[in-house]
């Protein structure tokens, strides 16, 4: 298992490797000149040109990939083409508020979905299995901004339970934290409430008819037991899948819902980086999420054989 | 023999059935599975259940657990009551506090009946936590000395092991333990014994019968091995067809049968005594076995393990139209040794040859045009069907696979389950529609579709009942001799071995204690753990189908008839 | 030595054998409701043309974000279009980029997914290279593959699909690495299939549950996303209404025209219910265990 | 003592970049306007007044004298001498268009001491004080002379300024959050504050400006009181705070934006004069604002290129614009022009949202007139980009595009780039116009505002007839605050000096 994990770790850095390459190219296939953002609308020509040489984006490919290289050995991630600030000053301040949101919104939804996807399986074919399908039904089909709009206008608006938009950090105090990332995050988690209660759902049923299901109520163990005990962990290794990728959708999937709740974290930056061709900043954000997502993986892959035994590495 | 003749009368009864009607859920017009089911179990009795495969033993004592599939059986009249308690009328809460602590039961298949994903030893505990207040110290102390008086060996190990790690014996084990922990007052047994060895059966049987009478236990028995039913019913029911058609104290049944059903299962009953030897053949041997050694694992999940040594210097060969069986303890290393010459595992040492081909070493491609030549039927028969898969679609796999148009196929599948007794509009029903006995027939019609050069049978015939079970070993009996067949056959039940083996291979604990001609191992073991298992052989002597007592002076005589 | 008899099926042959589904199957109301709700859906959408009331793209600045009246039956947009119409015609290359990208992600997962789930040896390697996919972000693929080939529904649909595949073949490999050591696996070694019949037949039935699960959710979010791309002009053209760029183009009017949203939404949420019951009902069918035994 | 007090803003776009004379963003323009100070600056009038310095010009026209008043000091605490004025004029000198012309007229710009500087130029040029008293694009601000001394090509990386802010470089966040903490040694002219012009009187402690990327929770955040400003509010959006008495929706400026469409000189079809007459008659200035801008409030049409309330302004000739769409009109001059159905390529920006509406709307009224269109959607950064390319339309090239100017910035003909005519070096479209070079000298040498009223009169009809660009009219985009936000003065440029917070 260890020789696994390590293997594993090892494996990332083509990984990385791969993604720096295919990213690179991507973003000089891309139509956009950053110097002209950085020069706005009326600049000549033989400015941009001027602006183009000190960025070095005048120079053959290879030569920018090679120094972005070197500089990535040596541990810089360069400095943003538009604000000229340090690319990894940027993504320590933006990485927080997105990490925050994301964990939360994991645990909310994974605390919410399973036992409702559980139980939509155990009460197969009634009206609360309908219920939970139809909700994550419009969990997927409704934008993640009219969510947050209407959370919005009830909690903020309304209610004037929480502030309407903002972020504060875990370290200014956990209320202010809570008050604004609890909207986000629960914005963020509809989606993966019914993605993830979906799953359990179908994988339960899977499961539900197997014999030692009988077994467990055989013993007089209670239902709530056999649900979570013996169904679910026999349910999991799909769930867990979800839930893996489901982080990854969430690191890139968080645009939307910071720009409705004015979250300075990294989707935002993102955007804002492809939208004004910032390629330092593209490139060392697709970078540290090509790490999340491997690391994240690794966690879920290991953990399947956590849940099941008979899968080996 | 002895014959246990307690009288029941006075004691209190702890199960009462009448009337029983289990259908089709929803469908009470169809044929019922179960039809005016009467039955009364009083304390400390023992009472047998007997009947062909499919004829609603099963379906019986989950009626009686109140686990009948929901979705598919339902009970449609009737009434059973445990202590006075209405189980029919029961609630959920009611049941589950019943349930363990007086009433168990031993599962029919213990593969699917453990939790895969759970450790066996905290799926005992697991009893003991929903029922009793003990402390975790005192919890796990109890559940490895269950674990102990159920004979599994190496009970620390096998504490923390997952049932896929486990032979099937001590598969079976682990259900007694889990159904025995709590003393419960009506233990429901259902085959419990089938993958057991006849040594390890014994001590089982032991155990329930001590509980008995230490607790007074009242005992539902389903069997089909009249040894086993000789040994331990205090009365017997036997069952036909969704009905009791006859019941009756041990003796009188077994010596006195009224039903033509009854006696035509007696009959059925194999005799200890080695069949005589076939001519030797002087053919090429189909496969040939050398130096085999198999070692499970080696890795923990953060600790390097030693492993477990399965199988050691394992040799034989076998000739075409012979049979070897392999006998032994549970857990001794019979299925992997098949699972070995399958190559569904690789060995770790060793050569095995089939039909001139050397396949221990061969990469997966290069072995699958050879598999046509060995077939093997599974020792559990329910997970080794695709529970998605018509039986149809099953039987034509392999067929279809080495060249056979799809029709031939087919009707070559219905053929063949008219062979092993299942009528041929079962042929769009799926694995979880039959009961364990027809399963493990529809499992060796798949193998014997193939038509192979060697066939392994893993305990191939011990989920069915006698009179099945004599028509299925005549099947391969057949087969055999029309087509040469080779065969593996393992058993732990003696008198099989002695119907149709050739050579017999005694196993222990991985490795091959005894090895030589039928007659000569089962008639005059030189082993003390092949004399220990004969010994064992439940009901050897009684002459079943002679419905009276073997002359036990001449065990040498039965050889040569 | 025998003769080996050659063990070659045709993939139709493989793959008919999957969907022989079992004799009398009994299929309730829900699921002929929820086919109903979806024909009438796409007919509605590919016939639109023949009869909205406007052309989708007609302006009239001087009817802008007019409440539903006679004239505009769901009122009209801050271009002064006629929400119905647009509406209706939406529905064409939104079901076309849903279902497409769900189809292709989910055939193209499915695949790479059983075979990392079932070969060892291939399983790292793939892994990692869904790994490197699933980080590139959707919005940055679609702007590259427009500026390549021009904004086209393919451009679209590969942009989409791309970082969806990878989670689609997490998810097979994740069912097939527990199927893989079922027993009857090994007996379908031992009766000698071939490991492509192995695949497909044993162990892809197992995927059918989740994927159908993944595939509705990939629909919807294809059509969803689709709008953020079109936002980004990266999408379809503006020029074409689809259900997500006509919310997408509502967005900032959800507080004073709902309607913008509420309609192609749920337009979006019925064809993913009806497309939920029915492949609820495609699992039922498929996994004899769930389905009630007839006779 | 009294609380401190904050204002938070909303501004219309973050900021990124923070030198302000490398690019011409607005919000880039209105940080440094916190921060720096400028020579001099125009009030409400157009009119170019003292600021940091008086004036004297010769009699000749040749030189200029300028005077630092007293008290001027850098945030660091150092003076602002005469060196530093040189070194911040020539560097802006490089970067602005109107600075090039007036560095291509320059003899000498010398600091004789701390408190003069001294320009010299080799031929008179009439508009200087016109040119850097401007307040967009880029103004000429005065940094310290090291940080002025950064090639213009370099983005400085010091922001330190000599305005009523001082900029908190630990709280900036780029393209997030940037705080201006009042500068206490700030010492205000004593003219009431007039624009960019006249005693900048700071009266609240710190202002934060953040971006909201969502309208909507702008305006949400607005009215729950989370926030004190909104620089733009969308209109069709006003009806959401319209009820909230605790909030002001009002016009900043009666200047606004224009908005207006560029066509390509190079390519066929718009190559050809009668082509673009053409697409002028096809387009209609009152629908296109009113999609955009829907209530008429809002808008204006208005037909003068250098805008409608600005000292040059004239519509001269401008009918075929105000007028409405004349389809017929088009379809003949298209007619004339041999039009032979060749694509117009007309891109759409989609993340922009004041640039969105107006190539949807366009593209459907040339259609009405006949044109084959082909709209395509990008986001703004690819516009950006392929606006740039020379070449034809189908490789990689383009027809047209719209975009918007503040009206200062097409106020004149040196300010704004649309009427320059020469070729390769003129703005995207490249017109080849020799006419209105000849025109824009003659703007030049004019002398007296008469004078260069006639000059821009003869711009306009010259530009109404060839069609270098199409005017699509003028709009205002309102701005919102809570009313605790008092005494803001109007000014196109929004700044936060004068202005009061109350408490709530
Ligand atoms: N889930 C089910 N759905 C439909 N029919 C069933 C189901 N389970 C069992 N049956 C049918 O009920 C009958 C009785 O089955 P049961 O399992 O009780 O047999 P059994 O006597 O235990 O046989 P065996 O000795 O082979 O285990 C069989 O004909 C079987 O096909
Ligand atoms: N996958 C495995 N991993 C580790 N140990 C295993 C595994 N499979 C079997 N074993 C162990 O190997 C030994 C031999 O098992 P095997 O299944 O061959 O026994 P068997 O002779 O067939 O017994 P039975 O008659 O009970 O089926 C047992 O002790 C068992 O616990
Ligand atoms: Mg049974
Ligand atoms: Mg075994």
């Amino acid at each position: 298992m260890f020789v696994y994990i390590l293997k594993r770790i090892v494996a990332t850095i083509p990984v990385m490797v791969i993604v720096a390459v295919f990213v690179f190219l991507l973003l000089r296939l891309t139509p956009g000149d950053p110097a002209a953002i950085l020069a706005g609308d009326s600049a000549t020509p033989a400015q941009l040109d001027r602006i183009r040489e000190r960025l070095g984006l005048n120079d053959p490919l290879i030569v920018q990939f090679m120094r972005w290289m070197g500089q990535l050995l040596r541990g810089d991630l360069g400095t943003s083409l538009i604000s000229n600030t340090s690319v990894s000053g940027m993504l320590v301040d933006r990485l927080g508020p997105t990490i925050n949101i994301a964990l939360m919104t994991i645990v909310i939804s994974v605390a919410l979905a399973v036992p409702m996807g559980v139980i939509a399986a155990w009460r197969h074919r009634t009206w609360v299995d309908f219920l939970v399908m139809s909700f994550s039904v419009l969990g997927f089909s409704v934008p993640v901004f009219v969510i947050g709009y209407i959370l919005i206008q009830i909690f903020a608006i309304e209610l004037r339970w929480v502030p309407v938009q903002g972020y504060r950090a875990p370290s200014d105090g956990i209320g202010p934290f809570f008050s604004r990332a609890i909207l986000p995050s629960l914005t963020l988690a509809t989606i993966y409430i019914a993605l993830i209660a979906r799953m359990t759902r179908a994988s339960m049923l899977e499961v539900l008819g197997e014999d030692y299901i009988r077994t467990a109520r055989a013993k007089g163990v209670r239902e709530n037991v056999v649900l979570f005990r013996h169904a679910l962990r026999n349910a999991a290794v799909p769930i867990l899948t979800i839930i893996g990728t489901g982080f990854a959708l969430l690191i890139s999937g968080v645009v939307v819902t910071e720009s409705v709740f004015n979250i300075p974290g990294i989707g935002r930056l993102t955007v804002d980086a492809i939208l004004a061709r910032d390629y330092p900043v593209i490139q060392a954000m697709i970078l540290l999420t090509a790490g999340i997502y491997v690391f994240v993986n690794l966690l879920v892959d290991v953990s399947y054989s956590f849940f099941d035994p008979r899968i080996r590495y | 023999m002895e014959f246990k003749s307690r009288d029941f009368s006075q004691a209190g009864r702890v199960l009462k059935i009448r009337k029983l009607k289990v259908g089709l859920t929803g469908r009470p017009d169809a044929e019922p599975v179960l039809d005016g089911i009467d039955l009364d179990i009083r304390a400390g009795e023992t009472h047998c259940l007997v009947g062909e495969s499919g004829s609603g033993k099963s379906v019986t004592s989950l009626a009686v657990m109140g686990l009948l599939p929901k979705d598919a059986l339902e009970v449609q009249g009737g009434l059973i009551a445990l202590e006075g308690v209405e189980i029919t009328a029961a609630s959920a809460s009611q049941m589950r506090e019943l349930r363990a602590r007086k009433i168990a039961m031993i599962f029919q298949e213990p593969m699917t009946a453990l939790n895969p994903v759970l450790r066996v030893g905290e799926q005992i505990e697991e009893v003991l936590n929903m029922h009793t207040d003990l402390s975790q110290a005192e919890t796990k102390k109890r559940t490895l000395d269950m674990m102990e008086q159920v004979h599994l060996p190496d009970v620390q190990r096998i504490y923390q092991a997952f049932p896929h790690q486990l032979s099937g014996g001590q598969r079976q084990r682990i259900m007694i333990a889990m159904a025995l922990i709590l003393d419960p007052d009506l233990l429901i047994a259902d085959e419990p014994t089938t993958a057991l060895d006849v040594t390890t059966q014994l001590q089982i049987l032991k155990l329930i019968s001590e509980m008995q009478e230490r607790q007074g236990t009242a005992v539902l028995f389903i069997t089909h091995d009249m040894g086993v039913v000789a040994e331990i019913a205090d009365t017997v029911s036997v069952m036909q067809h969704g009905r009791i058609v006859e019941r009756a104290p041990i003796r009188d049944l077994l010596t006195d049968p009224q039903e033509d059903y009854t006696k035509k299962l007696l009959r059925a009953v194999p005799n200890l005594a080695p069949r005589a030897a076939r001519a030797a053949t002087t053919a090429q041997e189909v496969i040939s076995v050398q130096g085999l050694d198999m070692t499970y694992g080696g890795s923990g999940f953060f600790r390097k393990s030693e492993g477990v040594k399965a199988a050691q210097d394992v040799n034989f060969t076998i000739r075409p139209g012979q049979t070897l069986g392999i006998v032994g303890e549970s857990g001794s290393g019979k299925s992997t040794v098949a699972r070995c010459i399958m190559r569904l595992i690789d060995p770790t040492e060793g050569k095995v040859t089939v039909a001139g081909t050397e396949i221990a070493q061969l990469g997966r491609r290069q072995l699958q045009p050879h598999r046509k030549h060995f077939q093997i039927v599974f020792q559990d028969p329910y997970r080794s069907l695709n529970p998605r898969w018509t039986v149809a679609r099953s039987l034509c796999e392999g067929p279809i696979n080495f060249g056979t148009p799809k029709d031939e196929a087919m009707a070559k599948a219905a053929e063949l389950m008219e062979l092993v007794d299942l009528p041929r509009d079962a042929l769009d029903r799926y694995p979880h529609q039959f009961s364990g006995g027809q399963r493990q027939r529809i499992a060796i019609a798949r193998a014997v579709a193939m038509k192979p050069d060697v066939l392994v049978a893993d305990e191939a015939v011990s989920a069915l009942d006698v009179s099945v079970q004599a028509q299925v070993l005549d099947l391969l009996d057949d087969i055999q001799e029309r087509f040469g067949v080779a065969m593996l056959f393992i058993t732990h039940d003696l008198r099989v071995a002695a119907q149709i083996c050739d050579e017999v291979l005694v196993m222990q604990k991985g490795l091959v204690v005894e090895h030589g001609p039928a007659a000569q191992v089962l008639a005059d073991p030189r082993h003390d753990y092949t004399r220990n298992l004969i010994e064992a052989a439940p009901g050897r002597q009684w002459d079943f189908a002679n419905f009276r007592a073997l002359e036990l002076a001449h065990p040498r005589q039965g050889a040569t008839t | 030595m025998t003769e080996i008899p050659t063990s070659r099926h045709s993939a139709f042959q493989v793959l008919t054998g999957l969907f022989s589904l079992p004799a009398g199957a009994r299929i309730g109301a829900g699921p002929i409701i929820a086919a109903v709700i979806l024909v009438a859906i796409v007919l509605a959408s590919v016939l639109a043309p023949l009869y909205v009331p406007y052309d989708p793209l007609a302006m009239d600045a001087t009817s802008r974000l007019q409440a539903s009246s006679s004239a505009h039956l769901l009122g009209t947009d801050p271009y002064g279009r006629d929400t119905f119409s647009r509406v209706m015609v939406g529905g064409r290359v939104s079901l076309l980029i849903g279902i497409g990208a769900a189809a292709v992600s989910v055939a193209i997962g499915l695949m790479i997914g059983l075979v990392a789930g079932f070969f060892r040896a291939a399983d790292g390697v793939i892994m990692r290279i869904m790994d490197s996919l699933m980080a590139i972000p959707a919005i940055l693929l679609a702007i590259a593959l427009v500026a390549l080939n021009g904004p086209s529904l393919t451009s679209v649909i590969i942009a989409i699909t791309v970082p969806e595949v990878p989670r689609v073949v997490r998810l097979v490999r994740s069912v097939i690495l527990s199927a893989r050591e079922e027993p009857y696996v090994e007996a379908a070694i031992a009766l000698g299939s071939s490991m492509p019949k192995i695949l497909i037949q044993h162990l892809m039935p197992n995927t059918f549950a989740p994927l159908i699960v993944q595939g509705t959710y990939i629909c919807a979010s294809a059509i969803l996303i689709e709008a953020i791309l079109s936002f980004l002009g990266a999408g379809v053209s503006t020029e074409i209404p689809t259900w997500g760029n006509i919310m997408a183009e509502g967005r900032t009017y959800f507080q004073i025209k709902p309607g913008l949203i509420f309609w192609p939404g749920l337009m979006l949420s019925l064809c993913i219910l009806a497309i939920n019951l029915l492949g609820d009902t495609a699992r039922d069918l498929l996994d004899p265990r769930m389905k009630k035994r007839e006779g | 003592a009294q609380e401190e007090t904050t204002i938070t803003a909303v501004m219309h776009s973050g900021l990124r970049v923070l030198d302000p004379v490398i690019t011409t963003a607005h919000i880039t323009r209105n940080h440094g306007y916190m921060i720096y100070d400028v020579l001099t600056a125009v009030d409400e009038n157009f009119a170019p007044q003292p600021q940091m310095a008086d004036w004297e010009v010769s009699e000749d026209g040749l030189t200029y004298t300028f005077t630092l008043r007293d008290g001027l000091v850098f945030h660091d605490g150092a003076p602002v001498t005469g060196a530093d004025v040189v070194a911040s004029l020539s560097r802006w000198g490089q970067k602005d268009s109107g600075g090039q012309l007036i560095f291509d007229r320059t003899a000498s710009l010398e600091a004789p001491d701390d408190k003069t500087v001294v320009w010299t130029l080799s031929e008179p040029f009439a508009p200087l004080l016109d040119v850097i008293s401007k307040q967009s694009a880029v103004p000429p601000f005065i940094m310290p002379a090291r940080v002025a001394e950064t090639s213009a090509d370099e983005t400085i990386t010091e922001y330190v300024g000599s305005g009523p802010f001082v900029f908190n470089e630990a709280e900036y966040e780029p393209g997030v959050n940037v705080t201006y903490e009042k500068f206490d040694d700030y010492v205000p002219r004593d003219e009431p504050a007039s624009w960019m012009a006249g005693g900048k009187m700071v009266n609240v402690d710190r202002v934060v400006w953040t971006t909201m990327p969502d309208a909507l929770t702008a305006l949400n955040a607005l009215s729950a009181g989370e926030i004190d400003y909104l620089e733009q509010v969308q209109i069709d959006l006003m009806p959401i705070i319209e009820g909230n008495p605790d909030v002001t929706v009002e016009k900043r400026d009666e200047l606004g934006y224009v908005t207006i469409g560029r066509p390509n000189f190079l390519h066929p079809p718009f190559d050809n004069k009668l082509v673009r007459q053409a697409a002028m008659a096809a387009l209609d200035q009152e629908s296109m604002l009113a999609t955009m801008q829907g209530d008429p409030e809002y808008y204006n049409v208005c037909g003068a290129i250098f805008g409608c309330s600005t000292p040059l302004g004239s519509e001269e000739g401008s009918e075929p614009l105000t007028g409405g769409a004349d389809p017929e009109a088009a379809r003949a001059l298209l007619e004339e022009a041999g039009y032979d159905g060749t694509p117009v390529v007309l891109m759409a920006p989609t993340d922009v949202v004041s640039l969105i509406n107006q190539p949807v709307v366009a593209a459907q009224a040339l259609r009405q007139a006949g044109f084959e269109v082909d709209l395509q959607s990008m986001d703004w950064q690819s516009v950006v980009q392929r606006r740039a390319q020379q070449s034809a339309p189908g490789e990689g090239g383009w027809n047209m595009f719209f975009t918007n100017w503040m009206v200062p910035e097409v106020s004149d003909p040196l300010i704004n780039v649309m009427v320059n005519g020469r070729g390769d070096d003129a703005w995207f479209g490249w017109p080849t116009d020799p006419e209105i070079e000849d025109l824009r000298a003659e703007f030049v040498a004019a002398d007296g505002a008469d004078a260069q009223k006639e000059v821009a009169m003869k711009i306009q009809e010259h530009v109404m007839d060839n069609v270098n660009y199409i005017m699509m009219g003028e709009y205002i985009i309102p701005q919102a605050r809570r009313n605790t936000i008092q005494n803001m003065i109007p000014s196109p440029v929004p700044v936060f000096w004068n202005m009061t917070k109350e408490a709530e």
